[in-house]
């Protein structure tokens, strides 16, 4: 029988699953607003990905993230008004506003932010599950990375070490089928980034990236199996973004029909409508949750955007290198 | 004359060599139906197809070690990397081949590569998608370095680096919209000549890329002070223009170096030396140089602080009367 | 039934593993007389695969070397007076001096020269093998690469390119089980390079490198799969370098033994031997082509020395960039 | 005091180290029984072991980001890369991320890593073996360079770099066996400050790594023509010590700048910047800058030719010599 989460555990996913989409809704609305500048990615149909994989995880392990960022650090944990400060380049963001949308970085809740290098992120997992496992740590470090990113040099190097080494990091591959406009099928040279996996001794599966309870199943087995054997473990995730990669995509590259077949499976959808059927929740209380959470978002962000703060830029320059102070440590 | 953006000039450039020659190709990331990040090959795969359009998957360092094997047999490849900033996954093939192949192989091979790829601030984009990273080929013996700023130029000196039997990394700033009047007819503008945009008597201020906008609208301002500052616009950083600079000094007796990059370090250094170790040119020197170049810190996300880094017209007209005080 | 060379081709191929082994013994030779200067990379033990690779393609398609190069150059046709001279950084040198040791360069015989920067030479076999495939030849590129430089992102990244693109390069992995001191089965996540085809799409192969005849019958398959499908084709050869890494190498990294037990698998003795048992040559006739060969390097080498000719500053710098006249071409 | 050699100090330095804090760890390949490619780290497995000392496959990107990641999780790595040439591989980890992870995260995390790397041409390598390639990292913020030349100053600041909280470069010059007297106590040299090697009143030279060896027999040589040169030993690159630039062009009058990097788009040009752009050196200042750098080429594996790129003691002689001249 197909993993089912419990009750309090479907609860608090659902609820995540909302938060992540609400926020990136919130943020689509600030950009045609033109409230914010630079560019965002939203992963709109992905929050299967986003809310099963770090909540199956111990809050200590560590994660690095990709220029698409933001369930995966709603999913650890981080405030929403420190992200959306972020975003608005404040001083009470995440990082004092100097990162943006591409850097969310919370280290208090064991996120590393992400390289906005497609692939570059995953060297550096791999490195921070070195030092964990040279200091006896049980944790373990994530890497995810997309589809068009397995295609980087980098990406092999990693697995390679953390193979040979036996490196406590769980490769996760995000894979929504494209990378901007490059459907995999034309890019990747193989059917399943998984499959990969047996190319460097790295234990691997392929799970379908719109069930969230799938997504959490396959997580706890592959962190459980990293721990216990003290090796590197690969997780496909298989998913799709409703949403065009960045501000300005005409998605030109991909069919409606092909984007409506992916809209039957809207993970939220489908997780709502399995919560129906085993009657955990109510079509009423999911509205509730729905408009709290639209409505936190709405005020918190009414409430930063009153009080703007910046840094000056020689704060900003301060944090080049380290301060006398920081060396002394 | 007819009116181009610094994007149509480019996208012309590459279209004309296009079809003179079928061994001219683009290869990069989602140059397609997506027109490249900042569409400047938009609407190019309909017209060149497969053949000559090649949409790679994300492997900066392999698109440019293959593009050097295609060129090495014959291919004229024009390379997109989307942001300059990735010019550090490129650096081996870039410099570690493409410059020293004709020289390993006694001038047997060459590798006719073009390289094009945008850098600096302005987009929001945060520390990894706005540095101004010319100064990592800069000293590359076996490369050529271009880095022009308006239209016509963006496309004759495209046109020439296509027909360069040298690798060329070309340099976009990311002002894609400006527009300028262009010749209607084909043209080259030779590679390593620099080009006055402004001609005056008391000040070079001498720069390329973006900055030659923000130090002519310093010229413009200094006419207020009755300063007539003369805009020396580089275009090609290697080889460089070094009779243009010496001459225009020789003429003012004053030069401010500007550049988006951060000023330690940058390719300000090169330009400053080249005055200061000509015996005429220095004679000539009625200041010391200055320069005004980028912070020297990473690009903040928030769009004031990000905004505060590279050269304003305010910081240049300091810098030049500055030079009139001492 | 194994794959037998005629007797022609069996004789030539002897002939040729004989002058790779002689000629880098002559290497060895002016080398501990310090009449050279630099390093070199012997690939004493390896001659199978040099043997095998090259004379099994057609003339016409073009190799990129690596940093342990001089088999493969002498398998291409390269005069050994060409080849000593450049060694000498004499003017008439493959390269007129400028590249030595680990840079053999024979265009006209469409070897395109090695890459000293491990793995970096596969990208651009791949970028050749992109242009024949666009200018409708039938040739192919072979992009030569070890075991030490598998674990190089450059590789994987060419692999995914040459699957996705259908390009005609043939990726042929030289395994000696070290890199410089690394052992492979401390670097290197398979057990088997050529598995790694499987995460591409590409057909691959794991053969006997110290078999000339088993390399030889591989790299025909493997380029007629090439060219039949316009594909790419993986071939892994299994062998071992009898000499230290370069000039200076103590060999702390492995064991006597273990040398010994492949000193038995020698390819120029196997090879040798079968030839006796075939009645196709006599440990007579063997003896005096060995000593002709021996002859013909200690003559070419005495002659060259007797009339040194070396570039000038300018000319060499001559070849930075493209001169007036090249670039009228 | 003891006499010890480059690689000595430096394996001292790292010895000494990594007993101090077992989280000073060695990265890169062939650094165990083979002792890394130029013997530094030869013994110091026996001593230290695999929890220590690294080997890793031939990956270098990786090797450095991991490097980094481990550096942000308390590791202090010292990485090597066994020849400057292929920092091109590592150039996206350190410049991308090793340089600006401190700044993205607001000063939360740090990369306090050591990068180790030889520079430069004599070996008979060849071109893609011998290059000094400081130029591609000196212009970005975040990064610290080193590039010493002494065992003293070898010692003293690898030891430093490894307490530094940043990044830090150390390029290593190839004359690993010259000796020197070292102090026998433990003892830092502080990042950022440079050296005079010799004192002088008549011309400065300012060099760095192995031309301070050139620049010292130029110096010796030019007392037969009654010239006293200073010779300015920069150690670091960046932060640079720009008082002591001023303050000994300010009492020469005269300055020539040495190193092995090719001339055109070399850190000497950020050298002459600084003299040249600051008011009292300027004034000071009796002839024009010269410059005295490698040659414009790859470098030929021919010895005679490859002798021939790197600045000798007769080049800089006439350098200084025409400045008296001028
Ligand atoms: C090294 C590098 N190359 C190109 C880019 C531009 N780019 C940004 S996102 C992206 C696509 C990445 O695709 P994938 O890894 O599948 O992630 P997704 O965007 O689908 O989440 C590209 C090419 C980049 N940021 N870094
Ligand atoms: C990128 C790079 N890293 C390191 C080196 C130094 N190096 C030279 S040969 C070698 C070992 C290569 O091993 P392999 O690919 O197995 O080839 P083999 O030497 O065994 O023929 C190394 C690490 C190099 N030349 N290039
Ligand atoms: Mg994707
Ligand atoms: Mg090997």
């Amino acid at each position: 029988m197909a993993f089912e989460l419990d009750k309090d555990k479907a609860l608090s996913t659902l609820s995540l699953m909302l938060r992540i989409r609400l926020f990136e809704e919130k943020i689509e609305e600030m950009f045609s607003n033109h409230v914010m500048h630079g560019t965002t990615h939203l992963a709109i149909g992905q929050e299967a990905v986003h809310a099963g994989v770090s909540p199956a995880l111990d809050p200590m392990d560590w994660i690095v993230t990709t220029h698409r960022c933001h369930g995966h650090t709603l999913a650890k944990g981080s405030s929403i008004e420190e992200m959306f400060a972020e975003f608005l380049g404040y001083s009470n963001g995440l990082a004092y506003g100097l990162g943006g949308s591409m850097h969310l970085i919370d280290v208090d809740r064991h996120n590393a932010g992400s390289s906005a290098v497609v692939g570059s992120g995953v060297p550096i997992a791999t490195g921070m599950a070195l030092q964990l496992k040279r200091s006896g740590s049980k944790q373990l470090a994530v890497a995810f990375f997309g589809d068009g990113a397995s295609s980087r040099g980098a990406i092999h190097e990693s697995m390679n070490i953390a193979s040979v080494m036996r490196l406590p990091v769980l490769f996760l591959c995000e894979h929504n089928m494209y990378g901007m406009s490059a459907c995999a099928r034309d890019m990747v040279s193989t059917d399943s980034i998984a499959h990969r996996g047996a190319s460097y001794g790295i234990e691997s599966r392929m799970v379908d990236g719109n069930d969230v309870e799938a997504v959490f199943e396959s997580v706890t087995h592959a962190a459980d199996y990293i721990r216990e054997h003290g090796k590197p473990y690969l997780l496909e995730t298989r998913t799709y973004r409703f949403s065009g990669h960045s501000k300005n995509d005409k998605k030109l590259y991909r069919t409606h029909e092909e984007e409506q077949q992916w809209l039957q499976r809207d993970p939220i959808a489908l997780f709502e409508q399995r919560l129906i059927e085993r009657k955990q929740m109510s079509v009423i209380q999911m509205e509730s949750l729905r408009q709290s959470i639209k409505d936190e978002m709405d005020t918190t962000v009414e409430q930063l955007m009153n009080n703007p703060q910046e840094l000056t830029i020689e704060e900003a320059a301060g944090f080049t290198y380290a301060s006398k102070e920081d060396s002394a440590r | 004359m007819k009116k181009l953006s610094c994007r149509e000039a480019i996208r012309e450039a590459l279209a004309e060599e296009m079809l003179r020659d079928d061994n001219v190709v683009l290869i990069g990331e989602d140059l397609g139906c997506y027109g490249g990040c900042f569409q400047v090959t938009a609407g190019l795969f309909e017209t060149f197809g497969p053949k000559q359009i090649i949409e790679t998957p994300v492997s900066e360092e392999a698109i440019v070690g293959v593009s050097i094997g295609a060129a090495m047999m014959g291919m004229r490849p024009v390379v997109e990397i989307m942001y300059g900033d990735f010019s550090t996954l490129a650096a081996d093939p870039l410099i570690n081949h493409a410059a020293k192949m004709r020289f390993l192989s006694a001038g047997k091979l060459s590798v006719p590569l073009v390289y094009r790829t945008p850098m600096g601030s302005g987009t929001g984009a945060a520390a990894q998608h706005t540095q101004s990273l010319e100064s990592m080929f800069t000293n590359i013996p076996g490369l050529k370095i271009l880095y022009p700023s308006m239209p016509a130029d963006l496309k004759g000196l495209m046109k020439s680096a296509i027909r360069d039997q040298d690798p060329v990394l070309f340099f976009e700033h990311k002002l894609y919209g400006v527009e300028e009047m262009i010749p209607e007819e084909d043209y080259l503008i030779p590679i390593g000549k620099a080009d006055i945009k402004q001609k005056g008597n008391d000040v070079s201020i001498i720069t390329y890329g973006k900055t030659v906008f923000t130090a002519l609208e310093a010229a413009r301002l200094l006419e207020d002070d009755d300063i007539s500052a003369e805009v020396v616009d580089l275009r090609t950083l290697r080889p460089l223009d070094k009779d243009a600079i010496i001459a225009s000094v020789v003429k003012t007796g004053r030069a401010v170096v500007v550049h988006e990059a951060p000023l330690f370090g940058g390719f300000s250094g090169e330009i400053v030396a080249t005055i200061a170790e000509h015996p005429e040119a220095f004679r000539a020197l009625k200041a010391p140089v200055a320069r005004v170049c980028g912070l020297d810190m990473p690009t903040p996300f928030n769009k004031h602080l990000e905004l505060e880094l590279p050269p304003s017209h305010t910081r240049i007209i300091d810098a030049v009367l500055t030079l009139f005080r001492s």
